[in-house]
């Protein structure tokens, strides 16, 4: 158990590393990429730009290069920012977390509750007008582009309708923490938030039903109903505990993307400063020493998730249990 | 310099016909505002370090206007006496010694740091040297005319700018010593690059962590991903109203990382007062009549512009530079920009009342003083003559929507000329490094230049001298890679001259400025406008040509 | 008699054969399939191999005709030993020795014809125009009985009993020498099943074909057998001819599987049920010792530490037990 | 006897009795909703090939070449492409607003004056082209890894998967946007096939990418199902070679899989494409995708919000259609594959 634990943390390091790599090798495959300019400054000497050059290691091989940015980005924690000299990465990434989870955990509320209730309502009445209506709409959930729906929500609440009453509450683009104004936070974020669910929910709805379907039908659903079991009870007791492990494995992983910055278009449709904003604006600037860092935060959770959602399924899972 | 987050200061005075076209938001004169109160500031992005030394951003100039001074500075006034140099830490201005190449500046008596210290000659000479270690980045091309600089340059770390710069601190002077007489030298220190620092200052770029100042305010907190939080400076006394007079509002807030659009709206909301970037085209029209009260226009000595590769085909060939210069509707651009109040068509390299601008342009219906219309016959001819039609031209634009669609419209000009042209739109943090390295082979791109200091030699000779031009590197910002000896010979000259007789030096570059036009290593397009969105509550919004807003006059209400 | 019987045409020797199970690396354990089995199967004689299900049979088979790879031990056919040739060594040896599964559904690929499938071994291992191979298709066909126009459908069209003629067909098709047949009715109805051993008995006549015959069944095991093994937890505790084997079981977990067969039998037999205690341990973690005493009568200390070897109680009558049962 | 046991199986004796395949089109047939979706999809596909036709006769205008100085006459009334803002302080430009008449600028002009509706069609186009181009490359390349993953195994497999495992955790807007600098200034080459920096094949490579793990690890997961089934067995019991194997009995079980995730891959390309172009990745101007209309659009949101408003809509459709069809495959095809749609 201990021997397979650690091969599966070190092969998570080697996919860490992989990415890192990547990455740094992108950067240095990209045309103009080369910061020394643009940190001289316009019509700059060519005496400066040396001196850059050699002040940030740039003429340095490529191995040494990555070597020290890897050390000064998890040893001394000081690595700093290409673009906005003298910003620390790791504090930057740090401070933009509280913003992500903000804006993941309130839509994951949305997602998982909606999704329950889709799913477990057209489950019960599969088949009838309620059941495709409710699929229908999940459908096109699924199918809207984020971006496109926080545009259309921006343009509605932001501009065209912002002065009637019923949008009027809405504050300005942007993140307020928790700790200054909940009242404010929640303002603030509940579109967002239900801008990112919405795919969420018409995913896990969908998801739900059909794995409520195939539970209904199984043997021990039958035992349970001929043993008098009311029906609602057979569905929340039986069928919605089973399928609730694929639910459960689903939403570690997407959990899991989006704390590690998938939540990114959302995030930058409305404004919000997280760890999505930050590797956009990194890229945008081609910050390598950024992009580094929130290439490998954002993996670290990927790969992370997985590993929990495999620990995690086998105490879920009877029959992963069983190890038959 | 380009404009978005790179530009430098304008440095002289030229007669600015400040075309006004808002409301007078200067504040109704005699009206006194109120101190007090925070102002909400809002950007895309932050514009990088806060070293005084290094930040070579408008964005940051405005700021480090109000934050550092320098011995001398410009007025600080809305109107054009904005360009005028006057003395700021020293008590006076000096009279050039030695036939121009001798500076003795004295010190003003009592003035503090922000930390508390006193300001003394020592400061003076280390903030010279500072900017010389730290590798500032006009150190090679602003500062190289002082002695000692050159071999600053190539040992930094060790720098004393021996005989350059000496104090004399009981007669409270510092001397400056100059290779040659420069007769911009006044302007070139005037701009933050060479702020007075305490001597204490850390000799690295101080990224993130303020550096004391003397100015009216001070930075509490600076965080590029979302608030740079700028207060009062305790020890701030007025010392001189037209250099660096005291502000109204106890706070500023700059916030960073909303959108352009969600800016505006937030700035019409009355959540926000000012915003830094352009509003985007699409919010012209309801900002110039809904909100038309809260707008300000105001003209810029700056030039948008189509660098040809004058080394590379078709562009090697004058005739097919000129063409394109002859087909391009520069009233059609002007629309993709706003519209004929946000810019104004223009051939020449100079722009409007800047030094020496005399008005030509060859490339247009009925050459003259002024561009009509575009000549598309002989636009035809001269591609025709130079045999070059059905090459491939690719158009290196940024990623912006202003500059892609003035690509897209180019690409139809060029392609109406008979080539076969492709646009490619790249970052616009990357587009202004890329068209320069002539590894990357960009045969046209479109890009800005916004004057740097107020001489014809800040357009002409920066973006057009041989020496400007560096093959293979990402800094040669001559991107035409334009390089023609008599030219050269002629700006020398014209520099040479402008030190005893500015008359004549001034004539000679309105001669240099036809002779680059009409030798179309560009293509320049038009003069842009700068447009400021401020919020209802936002009171005194005074203008200078120099520091565009100057943010510590106005109140909020 | 033994010194003038042929040479065995399979003869493995300490045959073991494990395997990882578990999903992730987490839960990964080792199963003990085949522990150490020895066995000579002879040319024209059909050996049961019984046991419970989980005792390692069906891996049994699988090893003998290299179908799994084997851990320890050795294997030959014919004289050579296969036991770590390459698939590819192994493709002129299968010509040899063919395998029918359990479950003939599973075992034929569903997006195929029924043609292709039975015309697959010839494609392999000859080569044949069209026409021939259409002509052998055909006469596997009716070997098995069924109808030539089959060929041109899915497996799916058919009935279990139907596939598994096919299995069959496809098992002859090379005319092999050893057929390992896995509890090749059991997925059947009751009313097949006597048809297709009935087919197997046929073609074992007409052919000349040795079988093992892998079942639960202990009843079809000594219809159709010749000579039966017994296995419990992967290892072979009784072997000898059928008749022996079943009238007077030596080994205890013999005699307990026997007595639980509920099909009315005409020999003497014991009339009441022993019934087996406790649950089959896991092949995971099996018993040390006699892996059997756990669950046996007559099981002392010794059998728990040691462990009982296969030997003579009659001839060709071999089992393994410290204290085995009166013959 | 013979009679007795064949008759057991209620078959047609036509010879080519139905195909798993035939099954699936049956069953595919009497889903409505999937049909329905088939035809939208039809439609869609129908109208953007008309996009020339629609420009030359019914807008009457290049939708590629700005207009500038463009005038139209609607109702009688004359009047410019690009309205002028002529109230107070006189800024900006407007475009044409849509005129809902069967005609010229339908849907209002962008802001370089070209045709909003013969653009969206455009656009369709290489929508559409992009999408299903990009799930060729993902789904061979996805079926080749996955495949050769599964079916050899070791080491092979262990390699692959880390390296799917990188491409998976790599943040995959990340993963385009580097890829797409790199390719943007740059032509590539991988063997015979050059991509030119700007062409339409950029965005098909990179969106084609990305989603390879998302393919390759449930096809390598049932090819090593396959790998394990009893069939395959029998083939190696038969001493079928390797190649044969993989032929005739993984490939063609693995190819059902493939296609339960055509319309789905399609479906997510689409809207990676327009994600894409959001963050200006994409189809280079002036030539569009709905992706980059929206972009385009995004500029005009407040003024015109149809230029972001028609494409957004049209994709939405779109993915709705596929992902309805994609049900409906998934049922009639594989129905206990249980992919995740979208």
């Amino acid at each position: 158990m201990l021997v397979a634990l650690v091969s599966r943390l070190g092969q998570m390091l080697l996919v860490m590393f992989g990415i890192s790599v990547v990455a740094f090798l992108i950067f240095f495959a990209t045309p103009g990429a080369d910061p020394s300019a643009r940190i001289a400054g316009r019509n700059a000497s060519q005496e400066t730009l040396v001196q850059v050059r050699h002040d940030f290691g740039l003429d340095r091989p490529l191995p040494v290069q990555y070597g020290l940015m890897m050390e000064r980005l998890f040893i001394s924690r000081d690595l700093t920012s290409f673009v906005n000299r003298g910003q620390k990465v790791v504090p930057t990434v740090l401070e933009a977390i509280p913003v992500t989870l903000s804006l993941v955990f309130g839509a994951a509320v949305f997602w998982v509750l909606g999704g329950l209730i889709v799913g477990v309502v057209a489950g019960a009445t599969r088949g009838s007008w309620l059941d495709r209506t409710l699929m229908i709409l999940s459908l096109i959930g699924v199918s809207i582009p984020v971006f496109w729906l926080g545009e259309v929500a921006n343009l509605i609440t932001q501009s065209r309708w912002h002065d009637s009453w019923l949008f009027s509450w809405v504050p300005p683009l942007g993140y307020i923490a928790l700790t200054d104004s909940p009242w404010g936070w929640f303002k603030a974020l509940v579109i967002p938030w239900f801008t990112l669910a919405t795919l969420y929910i018409g995913l896990y709805g969908r998801v739900l039903r059909a794995s409520i379907i195939e539970t209904m039908q199984e043997d021990f659903i039958r035992t349970a109903r001929a043993k008098g079991i009311g029906e609602r009870r057979v569905l929340i007791n039986h069928g919605l505990r089973t399928s609730l492990v694929a639910f459960v494995t689903m939403f570690g992983l997407d959990f899991g993307a989006l704390v590690g910055g998938g939540a990114l278009l959302t995030e930058v449709v409305f404004g919000l400063q997280g760890v999505g904003k930050l590797t956009y604006g990194a890229l945008q600037t081609l910050d390598l020493p950024m992009i580094l860092a929130t290439v490998i935060y954002a993996s670290f959770f990927v790969v992370m998730a997985n590993f929990v959602v495999d620990v995690a399924f086998v105490f879920i899972d009877p029959r992963a249990r069983d190890g038959h | 310099m380009r404009s978005r987050k790179v530009f430098s200061a304008m440095l002289a005075g030229v007669g600015l016909a400040g075309l006004m076209l808002a409301a007078s938001l200067t504040g109704a004169a005699g009206q006194e505002g109120k101190p007090g109160g925070t102002l909400k500031l809002l950007a895309n992005a932050a514009a990088g370090t806060i070293d005084p030394h290094i930040n070579y951003t408008l964005q940051y100039f405005q700021l480090n206007y109000i934050l550092y001074d320098g011995l001398v500075t410009f007025r600080k006034t809305g109107d054009k006496t904005g360009f005028e140099v006057v003395a700021d830490l020293a008590e006076s201005l000096p009279k050039p010694e030695d036939g121009g190449k001798k500076y003795v500046f004295k010190l003003r008596k009592g003035i503090k740091f922000s930390d508390g210290s006193d300001l003394t000659t020592a400061d003076v000479v280390a903030s010279f040297q500072r900017m010389f270690k730290i590798s500032g980045p006009t150190t090679g091309t602003l500062y190289n005319g002082i002695v000692g600089a050159d071999i600053c340059l190539k040992t930094p770390a060790s720098c004393t700018l021996e005989g350059g710069v000496t104090a004399d601190e009981a007669a409270s002077t510092v001397t400056f010593n100059l290779v040659a007489p420069d007769p911009d030298f006044l302007q070139k220190i005037s701009i933050p690059h060479a702020a007075i620092l305490p001597a204490g200052a850390p000799l690295k770029d101080s990224g993130t962590v303020p550096i004391a100042g003397t100015g009216p305010y001070m930075i509490a907190s600076y965080d590029p991903n979302s608030l740079l939080k700028i207060v009062r400076n305790p020890h701030f006394k007025e010392w001189s109203k037209e250099a660096q007079p005291a502000g109204y509002p106890d706070e500023i807030d700059y916030g960073f990382g909303l959108t352009d659009e969600a800016a505006v709206t937030a700035v019409e909301n009355g959540q926000a007062d000012w915003m830094f970037d352009p509003p985007p085209a699409d919010r012209l029209a309801e900002l110039g009549t809904i909100y038309a009260k809260q707008v300000s226009v105001h003209p810029l000595t700056a030039m948008w512009y189509a660098p040809m590769n004058t080394n590379l085909a078709p562009f090697n060939d004058i005739r097919v530079r000129q063409a394109v210069n002859y087909a391009i509707d520069r009233s059609a651009i002007v629309k993709l920009f706003g519209g004929a109040n946000l810019a104004q068509p223009s051939c020449q390299i100079l722009p409007p009342d800047f030094p020496s601008y005399a008005p030509y342009c060859p490339f247009t219906a009925n050459p003259g003083a002024k561009w009509s219309a575009p000549d598309l016959e002989k636009a035809k001819a001269l591609v025709a003559a130079s045999g070059t039609a059905g090459q491939e031209v690719t158009i290196i634009t940024e990623d912006t929507e202003v500059s892609k669609s003035i690509g897209v419209y180019l690409q139809d000009v060029l392609n109406g000329l008979g080539y076969k042209t492709s646009v490619k739109p790249i970052s616009q943090n990357l587009q202004f490094t890329y068209i320069q390295n002539t590894n990357n082979k960009v045969q046209i791109s479109i890009s800005q230049w916004f004057q740097d200091y107020p001489a014809p030699s800040d357009f002409l000779q920066v973006l057009f001298s041989c020496a400007s031009f560096t093959p293979g590197s990402d800094a040669s910002v001559n991107i035409s890679g334009f390089c023609d000896k008599a030219i050269d010979q002629k700006m020398v000259e014209a520099q040479a001259a402008a030190v005893a007789d500015p008359a004549k030096g001034a004539e000679l570059w309105t001669a240099v400025d036809k002779a680059v036009t009409d030798a179309a290593p560009v293509a320049v397009l038009f003069t842009p406008k700068r447009i400021d969105l401020i919020s209802p509550r936002l009171k005194n919004f005074v203008f200078s040509p120099q520091f565009y807003w100057i943010i510590s006059q106005s109140w909020v209400e | 008699m033994s010194e003038t019987k042929p040479p065995p045409l399979v003869r493995t020797s300490e045959l073991s054969k494990h395997y990882p199970v578990g999903r992730s690396p987490l839960q990964r354990r080792i199963v003990h399939a085949v522990e150490q089995v020895s066995l000579e199967i002879f040319p024209g004689e059909t050996l049961g191999i019984v046991g419970e299900s989980g005792c390692g049979k069906s891996t049994l088979g699988r090893c003998l005709v290299r179908l799994t790879d084997i851990t320890s031990g050795t294997l030959e056919f014919a004289g050579r030993d296969i036991t770590r040739a390459s698939q590819r060594q192994l493709r002129p040896v299968r010509r040899q020795m063919q395998m029918v599964f359990q479950d003939p559904s599973a075992s034929l690929n569903p997006r195929r014809r029924v043609g292709d499938l039975l015309a697959d071994p010839f494609r392999v291992h000859e080569k044949l125009s069209r026409s021939e191979m259409a002509d052998r298709v055909e006469d596997l066909l009716v070997r098995v009985e069924l109808l030539p126009e089959h060929a041109q459908r899915f497996p799916h069209e058919f009935s279990g009993g139907q596939r598994q003629r096919i299995g069959i067909a496809r098992a002859l098709a090379l005319r092999p020498q050893l057929i390992v047949a896995d509890e090749p009715v059991s997925a059947l109805d009751v009313s097949i099943q006597a048809q297709i051993i009935n087919l197997l008995a046929d073609l074992r006549d007409a052919l000349k074909l040795t079988y093992v015959f892998i079942a639960h069944d202990l009843s079809v095991v000594r219809q159709f057998s010749s000579r039966v093994a017994v296995m419990y937890l992967g290892s072979i505790v009784e072997t000898g001819p059928v008749d022996a084997v079943f009238s007077s079981p030596r080994h205890h977990y013999t005699a307990a599987l026997r007595s639980a067969v509920p099909v009315p039998d005409v020999d003497n037999r014991p009339a009441q049920r022993i019934v087996l205690k406790g649950d089959l341990p896991s092949p995971l973690d099996p018993p040390s010792g006699c892996r059997f005493h756990t669950r046996c009568v007559a099981a002392t200390s010794l059998c728990r530490y040691e462990r009982p070897v296969l030997s003579f109680v009659d001839t060709n009558h071999l089992v393994a037990c410290h204290h085995p049962r009166a013959g | 006897m013979d009679n007795l046991i064949a008759g057991q199986a209620p078959v047609r004796s036509r010879r080519g009795a139905e195909g798993p395949w035939r099954t699936a089109w049956r069953k595919l047939k009497v889903d409505r909703a999937a049909i329905m979706a088939f035809g939208v999809l039809v439609l869609i596909t129908a109208a953007s090939l008309a996009a020339p036709l629609y420009a030359r006769y019914v807008a009457q205008t290049d939708p590629f070449a700005t207009n500038l100085n463009g005038e139209i006459v609607i109702n009688g009334e004359t009047k410019q492409v690009l309205e002028p803002s002529t109230e107070g302080l006189s800024l900006g430009f407007t475009p044409l607003g849509p005129t809902w008449d069967f005609g010229p600028y339908m849907l209002g002009a962008d802001n370089q004056g070209r045709d909003v509706a013969a653009r969206l069609l455009y656009g369709g186009r290489n929508s559409l082209l992009i999408a299903g181009a990009a799930a060729l490359i993902c789904l061979g390349l996805a079926t080749v890894l996955g495949v050769i993953s599964g079916f050899f195994g070791g080491l092979v497999d262990t390699l692959l998967s880390r390296i799917l495992d990188v491409l998976w955790a790599f943040p995959i807007f990340l993963l385009a946007i580097s890829l797409s600098i790199v390719l943007i200034s740059q032509s590539i080459s991988i063997g015979p096939i050059e991509i030119r920096s700007g062409s339409l094949w950029l965005p098909v490579f990179i969106i084609g990418i990305v989603y390879v793990p998302y393919v390759a690890r449930p096809i390598r997961g049932h090819v090593l199902s396959l790998m394990r089934a009893e069939f395959v067995t029998a083939a190696i019991g038969i001493g079928a070679p390797p190649w044969r194997i993989l032929l005739y009995d993984i490939l063609p079980n693995v190819i059902t899989r493939v296609i339960v995730f055509v319309p789905l891959i399609l479906a997510l390309n689409m809207m990676t494409e327009s994600s894409l172009s959001f963050l200006s990745i994409g189809v280079q101007p002036p030539d569009a995708s709905w992706g980059t209309i929206i972009q385009d659009g995004q500029g005009l949101l407040y003024s015109r919000p149809i230029v972001a408003l028609a494409p957004g809509l049209a994709i939405v459709i779109s993915v709705l259609a596929l992902n309805i069809l994609g049900d409906g495959v998934r049922d009639a095809l594989d129905p206990k594959s249980s992919i995740r749609v979208a």
